[in-house]
């Protein structure tokens, strides 16, 4: 608790402090010097009561979710109370609630400072970098030539869809691009061969909602002309042709 | 020093990125990996008996030489580099992702017990982790995985070298670093 | 090879640029010129008589580890194989054209506000992108979309793993304090 000694006249968030209440349990554990595995949770449960009430007397916000967290508590609390009804005994530890989280969390902290301790690069361990100033990325895939994120992508996306008027209409749901990707993947096929028939289109799919997005695709790039449809006469066999 | 040593020393030293044996291969258009393999061993022998001031290490599939991390002090000051730092947040949500991929925000959140938004994006822009795919779920939401350049930055060879988790039941009185 | 020579070793590996002594003498904080003088003469004499992958030169008023001439041939092979960078008008063509495929160039050109077929151009030949077919328009222009190529490149299954805006306003914003 030393580093909010200070009482600072700004607001701060409880998260700044400790990442969650998760961690702001741990430390309780950790401060108390209880075993884990058989957590005195009315002890614990009163000390991070106490916990957020001092941060709120000290102008610290308290998110949600610690609030959560204390609900839960306390709820184990009152279970750990009452009297077990079945006489056979194997009713479940109400800590269990907490102690699973609270286990899996600690795992995965202690691995995250594992991590630190390793040579970090830039920091424990240097590279040569470019000397023409280009900035250095790592190969994503061998004789793939060009490098770019995913997020290089969208940012350039945003910047336009910033530039370009409001009214300019941007339907970019995981429904069109849905839509979108079968058109791709259709032409993928046209690409291959010259035509193929409606029926194979729609085999490979499952769900209704596939079918509907194959058609789509389909309404779509015979919309553009991507496409030519076909019957023929006598099967009646529905033919998609390169345009 | 031998031809081959030397040419694959001058190529690992003037890539900017790990380099894998395939590609020595290509570069030096020859059939022979075993060649090679024993070009990068003696190499790392040598520089190690010797004491360079920089080591080969096999990192992210590849090969690569870096500074000794006894060294590190010096270089830090010609660098003048401020560390680039993660929080302990981005480290938590990082180990998550590392230990638990594929893996949805939700899972992430979960476990952290707090919103995750802000801190995945910092970690995608950083680009040490990336969108794997969607789940089949309502609002298709995306699935994450770590990126060659976690492990470049943690210099480790592959996620097989992720440090194991410890049973909680060993550790007895030693606690992470829970309150800076 | 002494503790100083491999220090000086790994500051020479680690720079980019030509180090002087006195820039070196300044990292160490030592004022023993000499001593760096002679460990850099000894350091230049190793390289030669190994024949290693790189030597030490004098360049600009400075000391700089240089890959051996005699290598060129390898060295330039490495650098052409190395990925080059999209440009910022290549990014911008390629997102309008992966996000409102199948689309026209007309339509890039109103949303970029410049001309676009030398850019579209450059994407065609690296086949990112793909002519999907021609619009019954005067002219018959055409209409593009993305490539194979491109799911690879950005390590995609299909396009439905492409980020949406809302994926992307649904993280918030990035977490502020990255580096505590």
């Amino acid at each position: 608790m030393e580093q909010i000694q200070d009482q600072a006249p700004y607001r701060v968030n409880l998260e700044e402090i400790f990442d969650g209440p998760m961690d702001l349990l741990v430390h309780l554990v950790k401060k108390n010097e209880v075993d884990i595995y058989d957590i005195p949770i009315a002890l614990i449960t009163q000390q991070y009561i106490e916990y957020l009430e001092w941060m709120k007397s000290l102008n610290i916000d308290v998110a949600g979710e610690f609030l959560v967290m204390a609900a839960t508590l306390a709820h184990i609390k009152s279970r750990m109370m009452l009297p077990t009804r079945g006489e056979e005994g194997d009713e479940e530890d109400p800590r269990m609630e907490i102690l699973r989280p609270l286990a899996e969390y600690l795992q995965l902290k202690y691995a995250a400072e594992d991590l630190m301790e390793k040579d970090r690069l830039d920091w424990d361990v240097f590279v040569r970098r470019d000397f023409d100033g280009t900035e250095a990325w790592p190969d994503e895939e061998p004789g793939n030539l060009i490098q770019v994120s995913l997020f290089e992508l969208i940012d350039a996306f945003q910047e336009i869809i910033k530039r370009v008027s409001p009214e300019y209409s941007w339907d970019l749901t995981p429904d069109t691009i849905s839509v979108k990707s079968r058109i791709s993947q259709i032409a993928d096929i046209l690409e291959q061969r010259s035509s193929v028939t409606f029926q194979e289109l729609f085999e490979a799919q499952a769900t209704r909602g596939d079918i509907i997005v194959t058609f789509l695709a389909i309404l779509e790039m015979a919309k553009l002309q991507l496409i030519r449809i076909m019957q023929h006469l006598e099967s009646g066999i529905i033919r998609i042709f390169n345009e | 020093m031998n031809n081959l040593n030397a040419i694959i020393e001058s190529l690992l030293f003037a890539s900017d990125t790990a380099l894998t044996i395939d590609k020595i291969k290509s570069i030096l258009e020859t059939a022979d990996r075993k060649a090679i393999r024993e070009a990068l061993t003696s190499l790392a022998k040598e520089y190690e008996s010797a004491k360079r001031g920089f080591f080969l290490t096999e990192v992210a599939g590849g090969f690569q030489l870096r500074t000794r991390p006894e060294y590190r002090q010096w270089i830090r000051r010609l660098k003048e580099s401020r560390p680039t730092r993660l929080s302990r947040a981005a480290m938590e949500t990082l180990a998550i992702i590392a230990y638990k991929q594929p893996v949805l925000r939700s899972d992430v959140e979960y476990l952290r017990g707090v919103d995750s938004g802000g801190t995945l994006r910092t970690l995608l822009e950083r680009r040490l982790i990336r969108v794997m795919g969607r789940k089949d779920l309502p609002g298709r939401p995306m699935i994450y995985g770590t990126t060659k350049q976690f492990l470049e930055l943690f210099d480790l060879k592959d996620l097989n070298e992720l440090p194991t988790l410890k049973d909680l039941k060993d550790l007895g009185e030693t606690w992470p670093n829970v309150s800076r």
